[in-house]
Parts: C-alpha cells; structure tokens; sequence
C-alpha cells in the first residue's frame, strides 16, 4: 500500500480496482465456490488484458513494468485482488512468466505470450506433501538419461494444477536443484485435483510416475536452479504479503465502519475503550504490514544480492501472516455473531487469510530461515 | 420410580458415588457406542432417580446437591460410559430447568420440570436479537396482553438448536415507557407448529446449516400461564438464566461441563488431543516449535479443569458469590481462538487443503473459521470482562447513556 | 491458595502471615539488599520454628505434617513468602530434608534435625553453567574409586550455596544419576558467592576440583538416584509456582485497590474499560493459576507413579511462569511511572518473579517437558 | 557562520546528501570513538551550517526540511560517524526547540533557538506531577502572576534529565475557575542556581540515580516574558509539544530516532542485536525454540524500521494528518515489555543471576525491570491508544465528566 505512487501506478489501482468491483464482486466469488476452477477463463483474459500477467515479463517478450519496479507494480494488483478476495491463478502465472522469461529457453519463451493474454495458464510445482516450502525439502527426483530426464515423487499444494496447461517443476537432480517446464498431459503425470478451505482458490497435487522428457524440458542447467527458485519464492511471497494485508485492510476498513455504525447499550460500539485500544492496536499491526510488505517488494525489485530480499520477504511473511490474521480475527470479534455466519463476508477474508499462512511456508517457517539468515 | 429417588434422602457425596457407579456399570452404554436414542437414556435416567439429581424431589429430581451430580457425571466418565449430555440437554436441564425453578409458577414447575428432566420436553432460550447483539436489555421483541392471552412480535436470533427444542424462553419486551431493564418479560413459546412462528437455521461459516436459528414471530398467541416470573420482571429471570448458562459452559452448576460431552470430529480438533494427533499424522510431532505450540494447548486445557474444579469448591463453600463462570467462560472464549491458530500451525497445508472436491476439509482450516463461536455466543468475551471486573472485583460500572430513560427514547444503530 | 484449608493449615497460615508482616516487612527485605547472605540466622531459626522446614520431614526424624499432605503444607509458606516477597533458604532446605528422611543413611539424617531448627542450612547443586534444568543435563562427574568417590565439575545456580553447610550433589556417574552429601568446607570445593536480580535471593557456583569423598558420602546407590532427583525437581517447582503465584497475587491486590484510588480525567483509572478488560484477564489468570499451584502439589503429594505428578509440575510450571510475569508486568503498567522506580514495591515482586521464571526450567524447557511427557 | 547556510538555499535532497557526506567524512568523529565532548561537537554543526536543517535560518537553522535533516542523520550512520543524537540533544533540538518554534514570542525564539540549536543551551520539558499521571491537563501546580513577574508553586515529576539540563518547559494553572484545559499556562523556567527550586533525582528500579527528576517550586519567581504562548493557553502549547515529543520517540519530525543514538549496554540489550549476542555467549543460538523469540525481536525491530519511513512519507506527503507518531510510540510501547519477555527466555539462569558480590548484573533481568519505562514515559501505551483511536481513526471520545467544570469542582484522588 505505498504512499507515493507513480501516476501510471495510481492509475493502473485505479482501473484494477474498478474491474474487481463490477467484474468479481464478492457475491460473485460466492458463486465460484460451486465451480471446480475457482475462476472463468474469459474474466481470466480481461484481467490480463489489464497488465496483470505482463509486469514481470520485459518489454521484447510482449511485457513491461509501469514504474521499472516490476515487483512493485504488482503489489499492486495483489493488494486490490486481497481487498476483493479476488478468484485468478495470479501468483504462480506471473511467478512461471518471470522465471521463463530470465532462464527458459527461446522454446519455452514461446509459452510467455500465452500466459500475457490469459489464455495459457501455468503452475508451480514446488512443495511436497508434508514437507516444509523450503528449497531443501524438495526430494522430487529428476535423473538424468541420455538426452532425456526422468523425474519421480510427488507434489502437493500447486495453486491452479489442475487448472494450468504447463508446469514448473521443481526437482532435486544429484548436480542439485534443477527446473523443468513440461505440459500438464504429458504421459506419466497425473495431476489430482484438490480444493482449500478459500472459496475460489484450487489447489492440486501432482504425481510423477517416472514421467520421461527431452532435455529441451529443461528450465536452466542440471542443477543450476538455486537463484531461479529463490527468486520465484521471494516473487510468490512478496505477491502473497501483499494481497494478505490487502485482506486485512479491508476487513479493518468495514470493521471500523461497523463499530461506528452499531449501537449497544445506547452508544456506538466504537465508544467502548476495551474496543478502542483493539482498534488502535490493529491499526498499528495494519500499518506495519504495509510498510513491511512495500519493503519486501522493493527489496526484490533491487534484487540485492547481500541477502536483504530473501531476509525482508521471510521477515514481511512471518509478521503479516501472523498479525493480519490477528486484526481479521479481532475483526470477527467485533462483529458478534453475524461474523461467523455464511452470510457475512468476513469469513471469505478469514479463508484467504488461513490459506495464505500456510501456503509459501508458515510464520514460524519464516521465522526460521531469518534466524538462519541472520546466522544466529 | 420414587423408590430409587427414596434411596437419596441424605446420601453423602461418597456413599452416593459407589451406589452410582454400580447403577451406572449395570445400566449405561459404552462411551464409545451409545447408540442414538439420548431421550430414551435419559428417560433411564430419570426412571432410576439419576436425573437432576440436584433437583428437589416434587419436581422430578433426587433432591442432592450439585456435588452429587458432578460425582455423577465423573463416574460416567471414569467408567468410560455415556449419559446424555451434549445439546440439547445442557442447554434443557443445565440452564433452562434451573432457570424454571428459579422463576417459574408452582404450576409451570410441577408441569415441566419433570419432563424436562426426564427429556420428554427439550427447552432453550430465545434472548438476542438480530439488532441488538449483546445488548439483550435493550430486546425489541414486542409481547402484547391480549385479553386471556400474550401476543408476540419481532424476530430472535443465535438460538441455537431452536429446531429440534420444544421450547423457548423469550425475552420480550412489555412495557415501552419504562427504562431498558425494567419493561422486559420472560415467557415460554411452544416451537412446534406455532401458528404465526417461523423459524429458519442460520447457515454457518462452513456453507452447511449450524446450529443457531433464527425466529421471526408474527402475531404469536402465547397463553397467560406461560410467563416465567411476573410481567416485568423479565430481565430478573434473564440474569438467572445467563447465570446459569455461564455455569453450564464452563462446567459448574447444573451443567455437564464440556469435558463429558461426546465430542465430534470438530471437537476434538478443539483440544490439546484434536491437536496431537493432527501432528503425529503429519509426521512434524518432533518440531520443537510445534512442541511448545501443542504443550500450550494442553497446558491451557488442564489449567481450566482445575480452575473448574476451584470455582466449584468456591461457589459451594460461598467463598466465590457472584457469577464466577464468567471466569471460565472468559478462558473458554479466549483460548479457542489461540487454540485454533496453533492448530493452523500444526496443520499446515494439509489443514487448509486437500485432494477432491469436497467442499469441506482440512480440519485445523474449518476449526480455526467457527473457533469466533465460542468467543461470542452465551455472552461475549468483552461482556465476560465486563461482568468479571464490575461484579466479581466490583470496579465501576461502564456508563450506560440508555440505562434511565424510558426504552422508546434509546437511540438505536444508526445509519450513515 | 487452597479454598478447603483443614484448621491446622489455616492456623498455619495465619501464624506464617503474621510472622512475615511483623517480622519480615518490605522495608526489612530491602535493607536486606546490602547483606551478603540475603537473610538472618535468627530471624531464621524462628521461621524454622514455626514449621517451616519440618513440613517434608516424617514424625520420627523430628518434623510432622499438619493435614498428611506435606507439600499442599509447605504449599502455604511458599504462598505467604511469595506474598512478602520473603528472604530465607526454603526451598533447598525442605528438598534436602525431604531427600535424606527418604533415601538418606543414618548419619546424614543426623543432619536432618539441625535443618529442621534453622541452625543448618543446605543447599541443592543440581543446575550446571549455560545448561538447562533437566536430569539429563547433568555432567559433574563421579567416579568410583575403591571406597572413594571423586567429583570433577563445575554447578551453578545453586540457591543458598555460600550460605549452606552442606550441600546436596547431583551427579553422573558410569552408572547413571548419583548424589552425595557433603559439607561445604570439604577440600577441593570452592563456593563462588553470587548474586541475582531478586533483592534477597542468593546464589552461588561451586566448582568441583576432583572433590574425593569417602562412599558414605553417597545417598542412596551409585547410579540410583533418578527417583530421587524427579522428586526433588518436583517438590522445588510445586513450591517455587505456589511462591510466584503468591507474589502475583499480592501485586494483583494491590494494583487493583491503587486504580480504584487513583483519578485522572475526573475517574478512577478502574473505571477505563480497557483497563477493566486486561484486570479480568488477569483475574482469570491468576485463579486458573491458583488452581494449577494447588493441582500441581497435590499430585506431588500423591507422588502418583503414572507420571501425573510430573506432567501436572511442568504444566503449573509453565503456566504460571508465564502468565504470573504478565499479571505483575501489567500491574506495573497499571501503576504507571512510579512503578518503575527503586521506591514502589513493585520491582521487589518483578525480580522473584524473573528468577523464578529461569530457576528450576524456564517455561520453554517445562512445554517441552510437557510435550515429552505426552509421547508427542 | 551565515556562509556555511548561504549554501542550502533551495538545495534539493540529493544535492544536500553529497554536500552533507563530504563534510560529514571531514568533520565529524568515528561512530565507536567519538569523544565527550557532544556540546562541541554540536557548536561545530551549527557553525557549519548543519544544525536545526530544518528550523528557519533566522534563528539559527539551515532553512531547509525534514527530509534534508533525515537524510543528513541517514548519511551520519551509513558513515559510522557521531553526531549529538542522544539526551538532551534528543528532548532539547527534537521536542523543546520546535514548541518554542511554534509558539515561542519572536524575542523567546531569537534569543533561545540559536542557543538551543548550537548546544549551549538545553531544554526539557516540566509536564507530569506526582498525581496526576497521563492526566497532563490536571496540572495542579500553581503560575500566579505577580506585578512583572510570576509565581511558581507544586511539584513536577518523571521530568527526564532535568538535573542536566538548563531550561524546563513547565506547564502550571493559571486560571482555576475554568476547565482544565482552559486555565494553564506554559511558562521557561531557569533549572539552576533557580532560588525556591529543590531537584531530586528519582531512583530508578536498580537502586541507582536514573534519569527521571522531581522538582519542588516554593515561590519561585519567574520572568513574565518567560511565558510561552499566552496566558490560559498552555494546552495548545503542550499539545504541539506532545507532538514533537511523540514524533521524535518514533523517529520522525524534528527529533534523530532512536536507531540514530549512541547505543548504551543497557539499550543494545533492547534491541534484537543485543538477544542475538547473548544467545551466542550463551550457546544457545542453536535452539530452535529461541531462534524463534530471536527473530520475531527482529522482526519488530525491522517492521519499525520501514513503519518510520511510511510515516514519515505520509505525513511528508500529506496523506496521514494528525499525530500519527503515535503509531511508533505505541509499537515501541508495546514492543519493550515483550521483548524483555524475551530477553529473559534467551537469557536463561545467566540473565538473572551472576557470580560475585556486584548488585548490578544479569543483563536481561535489568532490561526486564526497566522495560516498562517506555511504555509510560511520553505518554502511556494506553494514552497512545486514545490518541490512535480518536485522532487517527475518528473514534468516539473517551467520556470526561471533568472536562467542561471549572477546574475547582473537579474530582481528584480519593483515598479510601
């Protein structure tokens, strides 16, 4: 939520806002939960039309950023999608585009126009069930055989697998951390789809029964991935800070509305300074997690190299996720029962939320790898 | 059937506990297998002078004390059997009968009680409103005199189980001249096929119907007899009946306490064991920072079956006078929400998703979005801290603007 | 904080109460702030004479329970020092005296009857430097040789040790947890004196520069003392919780009366609702506090063998630990800046409180007790 | 000296960084070893045109804004050099100068900001009284004006670092028929060799001299022209006080922010260097457990970092109107006591015990006793709190029943 935006940026929250509000609005997202995507291809592509997929891609592969802070830009977007619980395979399309679009192969760049226009979808598969988001936990095996690759194991918790055309496969070769692109029909993988407690964001998990690919499949080097897939993990993360506090802020916004609205006891229950101090404290929360989750973004815009960007985005994730939880828990609180019915939207927001604490490793996770990065 | 309450005239707490524990060895089901006829149960119950065991002899009950029933229940439990327990026979016999024999004519006391406590009949409570939240003073239901008759107007809400009760406590209002507290009544509305009566089920965070209903009431007749205490005096029987329901929830008064209620599937994730198991199943039961998350939980769980115990001991020595349950409703209400997000923790992403269709998974995601229920309905956190610090360490009161003036003059939610 | 005290015990309490107000004021334990041993001889020898450390100790060996539950007695004094923030070496004198009526040989019960006057004082050397509260942690060694026993190492932490004559010794052996009794002057011992934040409180190191010990040193078998130590452990944190638990309860007593005292705005500061919210959450605190003080020495007392009585001390452990240290660091909240200076009481209540924290298992180390004790 | 500010008209931030770090390279000390001499160091910022950047030049400043006094601080630590940024420089430049500023007569501020600006002399703030707490506008302590002079009778107290300093800012009734806030006054008062004025140091929570004052006023005469604003209108003058002093104890305004100061061991035990240092010593980084407490102090640390940027470009920009330093005070408030929670865990048995026979030690014990201090001193947690909630956010008032009596009528202190 940054203070000084530059106009294109203003302009660019202006038209995504809009777009969010009469063309997802929450009582559309209800709808979506009957349906197995989570999200309409056709919305999909309109949204992409609106630069949604484009940011992290440059110029010469059909992309470009408002502001040359690409990462900035699409705070933006996720922020607005958070304010709207918005349905959109958001995080793992412009994750794929950007990794393709630095380490792919010209072939495989082929795919980036694909993902701009939003009518190619793509996945990252990353986690493994059971195990922590850490690239040290990925067991997925890719071997090596003559030309090809064969990759063997699981994946679990891919945003949109079942709903993607193509994969970014993570894998752990014996040279190390390798990534491949591969189509999602390719023979020997099966992709199981699943749901999540969000109301419109699927998840999958995807089996590798030894499924066999040319070397061309290859994203990088045999064991070169490492800074492709820190990168995708502080570009997820970032993203998903972002639409997080998104989350929060709106559901602070009503909240404080609400309270100011609802009398009880012949006064508003905003004059109640039990509730006041609540108040100020989730302010105080609300307006830290922005500061951290701009920070984040910029720090991965830099791309430092002295491990600032891995340090913020663990620092960003474990602070938001812990304390934007917090301000929608309280905000439930507040407003009594009608918040934990189904027809209050607070609950649409608490998903979200929930989702997002697990997803790209928990607070405690992240708390972790900054200890580790702080050498402690 | 009196004969087995015959045996109870003066029966020490001990002398009790091993007459019981036979009866309950001989008679009761397996904890595990109660089968599903609780009316049937507890009609045994009753048949054998172990219903309301804390209740006097003319009305149906044993005519002991609530240690005795509280011996009761723990050797139910001890003995790994089931009595029932859960809703609605909390709610019926743990906080509606009490609040009857409290308030209640002589003849609504001989007339309900016993099937009451037999599980003939299943009461709730009809006290919120839609508009007005925890404010239940400030009811806006509106009950007529009409001759040999009341008449009912307005809508309740958060009543849980109103839908398969046979009746409800109402609060309504009588009187709109006087002030807030002092033009309230309280009468009992038959649930079942009451003309003008429309009762829906709310649905909950999960997509699926809850437990708490809704009522809207038009032109309700409700007879005469059917007012519990005098006309008026409604917000009386509404403190004895919030009082109880403290007591009930956290397991002191004529409740059962959560800790003997069959827990389902959700409730169990609501306890330190819900918790442990989802950890062993993931595999990260040795995580030293899960650890301390699941030994908080336990920690807390055990802290409020001692400091139930300590509030018994206390209200029944008089040591404690007040409504001390707060205090255990407060844990209760403050525990669940932190309970839920170590839950979160624990479960990772296997709490919040899953493989297939189903709209309903992950348990910690599910527990964590229905945790707010416990925090708000029966009295809110914040009314809990309210009651604690004004009535058990009697700091002053909040100023109450409507609390003098006549109820037609109280402003109500605005709308900008 | 029992609410079913027998009349003896209430008696008890009263009599303690008494004496610590009369002869043990505040302004009494602060002058103490400048004696090295933190209390006196004599006023110790009349704490001692009305019970205090004849609690733990049977009939015959000259002590006496009052209600035949030994530490729900000792339970009280612990209260009432915790209360007055009392001087005096109660805890390792009672462990010690406990430990030798039990396990102890003749003549080391010998020494029982000077502890149980107050003309003895002992202390307990179990904790090691930079290690944690745990049996497992113990390094000083033992070695067997011929009739002698050696002991190499270094304790620290030992409550009372430059004032104890004799000194109670948590040792490893080849063959498990040993423990000997020595004197204090014994050649090769050195008592290192210390200090602690509590104003009264006294600790100190002792290092063990190949310490050699006739076998009567030994209590109990070489390598048999492991019953012996969990039962110390447990009787030392049932009655440090039962202090902390009495000295939060004081600091709540008087931190409530204050705000009903004190006006600003034209209200007493009790009658601010967020301040009326944090006193009921530290009500509900401190009586499920009292409640698991209270659980915790019963189930020592009943010495249960499946693990309640461990369980129930590390859970009052952590529990009051914690939640004891935020009562009293609220009230000083509540007290506002007077709260933080040398002259209030306060301080006196927030430095037990502190020591207690870490002395006999942080809270961290008592959930993972905890954990461990579940099979998690 | 007018030569070295001649420069700085209408220079832009960048120009000002690259003329600012040359100097700073030239002039001032390194950051580990820069003397004690701070009133020097200060007179050579001033006479080189660096001092008060952001106050007006005829008094004293450089005449240009905020954002050059930040990055000319950001440019002093990036080059690990020393320049004032601690007491009294902290209080006197950063809160005392800009109330001056702002209501100062322009004799007051022409004859005290070049002085205050250059070091020679310091100035801190007389607010809280022994009974009044948060309560600033009860102020009981008595202005009475005398011919050409006036009175000073009362006492004040949590003065910080008056024994050091040269001037107080002192607010006193004038008038008390009218409401509080109506009948103070503020009023310079001399702090030595001040006939009447006895100054106590108060004893911190380590038994030794702190930094906190009480001073006694018995008929200390004071010159009219000492008056800071007018006469009744002491509150305005506070307030904008109050807002300097809650921007500069979070960093923004005219005040250093405390991640400039010269870290004393008490203070880096405050900060999550300090918890991580202790760790190692101790060889328990590796626990997981505390790894966890240790991050989440950085986390904090870090999350007030960025929070100070966003604030201060917020109100820079005009977006956050209103004291928005509030945020910082509260998070730092309410940072402090956890974080000593977890100094404490990291610390273990060596943070509150030691060897030898020092009344001082154990680091993380003293941190833990002193914790609070920031959560009171510059106004409460729950002051801030207030303020957020009703200023920031629009929030209903607190009810006041004394603020519309005359100051006479007004309830105060009872003792039962």
């Amino acid at each position: 939520m940054k203070l000084e935006l530059t106009a294109d940026q203003e302009f660019f929250r202006e038209t995504t806002r809009k777009f969010l509000e009469s063309e997802s609005p929450l009582t559309a997202v209800r709808q979506r939960w009957d349906s197995p995507d989570g999200f309409d291809r056709g919305w999909w592509r309109a949204a992409a039309d609106l630069g949604w997929t484009s940011l992290l891609v440059p110029e010469q592969l059909g992309g470009g950023t408002l502001s040359g802070s690409p990462v900035a830009d699409a705070v933006i977007v996720a922020e607005e999608m958070g304010r709207m619980v918005a349905p959109g395979p958001f995080v793992p399309v412009n994750v794929v585009a950007s990794t393709l679009a630095t380490w792919g192969s010209a072939d495989q760049q082929a795919l980036i126009a694909g993902l701009v226009s939003g009518d190619e979808v793509a996945a990252w598969a990353f986690a493994e069930p059971g195990r922590s988001w850490d690239a040290d936990a990925v067991r997925l095996t890719l071997t090596v055989d003559g030309g090809d690759v064969v990759l063997a194991g699981r994946k679990a918790y891919v945003e949109a697998a079942a709903q993607a055309g193509h994969l970014l496969v993570t894998a752990r070769a014996d040279a190390g951390l390798t990534q491949v692109l591969l189509a999602t029909d390719t023979a020997g993988l099966t992709v199981v789809p699943g749901r999540s407690i969000d109301i419109v964001r699927r998840y999958g998990s995807v089996v590798f029964d030894d499924v066999r690919l040319p070397g061309s499949a290859l994203v990088g080097e045999v064991g070169g991935a490492e800074a492709a897939v820190e990168r995708q993990l502080q570009i997820a993360v970032a993203l998903q800070c972002a639409e997080t506090v998104g989350a929060a802020d709106r559901v602070f916004e009503t909240t404080v509305e609400y309270a100011q609205d609802r009398y009880a006891f012949g006064r508003p229950i905003a004059s109640f300074q039990a509730l006041k101090h609540r108040i100020a404290d989730m302010l105080q929360w609300l307006e830290f997690s922005k500061a951290l989750s701009d920070a984040a973004a910029a720090a991965v815009d830099a791309d430092a190299t002295d491990g600032e960007a891995a340090r913020l985005v663990s620092v960003a994730k474990a602070y938001i996720a812990d304390h934007c939880l917090d301000i929608i828990d309280d905000c439930v609180q507040l407003n009594g029962g009608i918040g934990v019915t189904w027809e209050h939207d607070i609950h649409l927001y608490s998903r979200r939320a929930a989702v997002n604490r697990a997803v790209w490793g928990s607070p405690e996770e992240h708390k972790e790898r900054v200890a580790a990065l702080l050498e402690i | 059937m009196t004969d087995a309450r015959d045996q109870a005239v003066d029966e020490d707490v001990e002398s009790f506990r091993i007459r019981a524990r036979a009866w309950i060895e001989a008679n009761l089901p397996d904890r595990d297998h109660p089968g599903d006829d609780d009316r049937a149960l507890q009609a045994l119950l009753f048949d054998s002078g172990f219903a309301g065991i804390a209740f006097p002899r003319e009305y149906g009950g044993a005519g002991l004390t609530l240690a005795h029933q509280k011996v009761f229940y723990d050797e139910v439990r001890a003995a790994h059997r089931w009595a029932p327990c859960g809703m609605p026979w909390q709610v019926s016999i743990g906080m509606m009968a009490p609040t009857i024999l409290d308030h209640g004519s002589e003849e609504l006391k001989r007339r309900h009680l016993p099937r009451m406590l037999r599980g003939e009949e299943t009461w709730m409570q009809l006290l919120s409103e839609p508009r007005g939240g925890s404010d239940l003073a400030g009811a806006t239901t509106r009950l007529t005199r009409d001759g040999d008759t009341y008449v009912l107007n307005g809508a309740k809400m958060w009543s849980s189980g109103a839908h398969t009760c046979d009746f409800g406590l109402c609060l309504a209002r009588t009187d709109w001249d006087a002030p807030k507290h002092r033009g309230l009544s309280m009468i009992a509305v038959p649930l079942h096929d009451t003309p003008g009566l429309v009762l829906e089920v709310i649905r909950a965070v999960d997509g699926n119907p809850g437990h708490f209903c809704q009522e809207f009431f038009d032109d309700v007749v409700v007879p005469v007899e059917n007012l519990v205490g005098e006309e008026n005096s409604g917000w009386a029987v509404a403190q004895s009946l919030l009082f109880h329901e403290r007591n009930a929830t956290g397991g002191a008064g004529y409740g059962y306490g959560l800790q003997n209620a069959r827990p389902t599937n959700r409730q169990a994730q609501r306890s330190a064991d819900g918790v442990i198991a989802t950890a062993k199943q993931r595999g990260v039961g040795g995580d030293p920072v899960l650890r301390q998350l699941m030994a908080e939980s336990y920690i807390e769980y055990t802290a409020s079956r001692f400091a139930n115990d300590r509030i018994a001991a206390g209200m029944r020595t008089g040591q404690f006078k007040g409504p001390w349950g707060s205090l255990l409703k407060l844990h209760l209400g403050a525990l669940s929400s932190r309970h839920a997000k170590i839950g979160l923790a624990v479960g990772g992403a296997d709490g919040v998703i899953w493989e297939g269709d189903a709209k309903v998974g992950g348990v910690a995601g599910e527990a964590w979005l229905s945790a707010r229920g416990i925090a708000i309905a029966g009295g809110t956190n914040e009314i809990q801290r309210n009651i604690v610090s004004e009535r058990l360490l009697g700091l002053p009161r909040e100023p109450s603007p409507d609390r003098d003036l006549p109820f037609s003059e109280v402003v109500r939610n605005q709308h900008r």
